[in-house]
């Protein structure tokens, strides 16, 4: 009898593609709140392994390890794309240091309109739009798992010089309510 | 801020700014400034000078740039004239602007730190095994769901290139700002005048020249709002937020 | 740095079809009389999880284990009974209205990377790839003859608003092939 991690382990391995929470959860026959454990104790299992669990706000997928990057990269040259810009960076940066972001809370921040960078984004699969779960009118934007294997991160906490960087709640806040001060009822 | 950091990739002296924060930034950190009051005085006639020389100026963002240049000279006056008292609106403008370039510093150290490690470890996807395909269409499937799937995605992307022009911002209350601002400058110097003492001379030449500085902004205002009428001059804040979902 | 048995599990999960063992050494920078140890090392570590090593004579391959095989299974029934949803309606229309599709059309007229999407209409039989006559670099997806008998479709013209939506679809590609023939990355 596999345990509930091990058996996350074979789901992600089968499934070979990025695994919605919400699905994982259904097939371990687990309530979804009790997933995050799960998912913590596979990530411990699997630590110094050549596979690494990569975790995005909404999806699990297997990935190899940051470590094992040079030997993978033999096998599979043709994956490595070209970098993006400073103004994709920049848009990506916004995104994965707030946690997810709206399109209005990228250009607050950048003082630009992002929409071009966004766009790029969205269509390397690199971002992804869903609604905002506080204002269903609105999409909030995430890094997808293939995000952060690029930057060869298993999640969103790793980001470099996270705890500095990121933007506390209290700026969020205060970016929402300029987007929203600004921006007519649609 | 990490100064082992490479930065050559983000100082590419020929590239055109994108906007206006990237500039006032690195006018910021050319002088080892913090974002102040102080800072932000003290760059307001760079930041002009560099937006007036600018020839591959980004056509949708001159308002944007004009806008952040009259926040700038707000602060530049207050700077130079104590007395002069900033209006709520205004001050709130200040303060906004602040608590943006705050924002846009991190979020630029941030892709700073992204640069150094895209691509670099990347973590590989399972390798494709060969699907086993078979036949499973599912309940959702009708000639008609894929013709309301297809209609709600191209409206949705309609929508998205739509929203930008939506959102235009007259440019006559920058002008009207920039006017209202140098006769309200103007009259503070007139008050003050009999306050300055020894170094008199010297602070109303300040002052004479900023006055000038008001005047170049004010032609670069209306030079902006020219041109509006030969194509849309967009703002930046868009709420385009409908997109597909991703999948 | 990795040892050689979490570089071989890397490899082999890279991979995904069985790799051979000379193939293996080679990329690992080992002997290939040293193989067999690494292999055993591999072995033992996944005893007992949702992955196990399948060695033959000449190849190596990583698969879900016996004990993971109710899960498998699990997964593949559910992936092929679930709605198509939002993503997957959307990309099987843009490859019916258009009468096929290349991957980079159905991500243009959609706006967003559909690699996903795609992938599960392949599996699902609703699609299949063929080499583009125009352009042999590409594969052109087309929808089966299955979907069609199912949809009850003769040809892609009896679609409903054919004219007007097919229209629609075009006019989007045409303008993101023009855009993406000047612009390099953002």
């Amino acid at each position: 009898m596999l345990t509930p991690p091990q058996a996350l382990e074979a789901l992600l391995f089968a499934a070979g593609e990025p695994l919605e929470k919400k699905e994982a959860a259904k097939l371990l026959g687990i309530k979804p709140e009790q997933l995050s454990r799960v998912v913590e104790a596979l990530s411990g299992e699997l630590a110094g392994r050549g596979v690494a669990l990569v975790e995005s706000a909404n999806e699990l997928e297997l990935r190899t390890s940051p470590a094992a990057a040079d030997y993978a990269k033999k096998l599979r040259e043709s994956e490595l794309s070209r970098d993006l810009g400073k103004a994709g960076l920049e848009t990506l940066a916004v995104i994965a240091y707030r946690g997810g972001a709206t399109r209005s809370e990228v250009d607050w921040v950048r003082g630009v309109n992002s929409s071009a960078s966004m766009k790029t984004l969205l269509l390397r699969g690199l971002i992804e739009g869903r609604e905002d779960e506080a204002d269903r009118r609105r999409v909030r934007y995430t890094l997808t798992t293939d995000a952060l294997a690029y930057l060869g991160l298993a999640r969103a906490s790793e980001l470099p010089r996270y705890g500095e960087l990121a933007e506390g709640a209290g700026a969020l806040i205060a970016a929402e309510a300029a987007a929203a001060a600004e921006t007519p009822a649609p | 801020m990490n100064p082992t950091l490479p930065r050559t990739n983000f100082h590419i002296t020929t590239e055109a700014y994108q906007g206006p924060f990237e500039l006032v930034l690195d006018l910021i950190e050319e002088r080892k400034l913090l974002v102040n009051d102080l800072a932000l005085a003290s760059i307001t006639e760079e930041f002009i000078k560099h937006v007036k020389a600018q020839e591959h100026f980004p056509v949708e963002e001159t308002a944007t740039f004009v806008e952040i240049a009259a926040t700038l000279l707000l602060v530049k006056s207050k700077s130079l004239i104590p007395d002069l008292a900033l209006t709520e609106e205004e001050q709130q403008d200040v303060d906004d602007l602040k608590r943006r370039l705050e924002a846009y510093e991190k979020a630029r150290e941030a892709a700073r730190e992204l640069a150094r490690i895209f691509g670099k470890a990347m973590l590989f996807e399972a390798g494709a095994r060969a699907p086993e395909v078979s036949f499973a269409p599912s309940k959702d499937l009708s000639a008609s769901s894929l013709a309301e799937a297809l209609a709600r995605a191209l409206a949705a992307r309609a929508e998205v290139e739509k929203l930008p022009e939506a959102r235009v911002k007259p440019m006559i209350t920058i002008e009207e700002m920039m006017e209202r601002l140098a006769a309200r400058v103007e009259q503070a110097v007139n008050l003050s005048f009999k306050e300055f003492s020894g170094s008199a001379k010297e602070k109303v030449e300040v002052i004479v020249s900023f006055l000038a500085l008001l005047e170049l902004v004010k032609q670069g205002a209306v030079a902006a709002e020219q041109f509006d009428h030969h194509g849309d001059i967009r703002i930046t804040h868009t709420s385009a937020d409908s997109a597909p979902a991703y999948g």
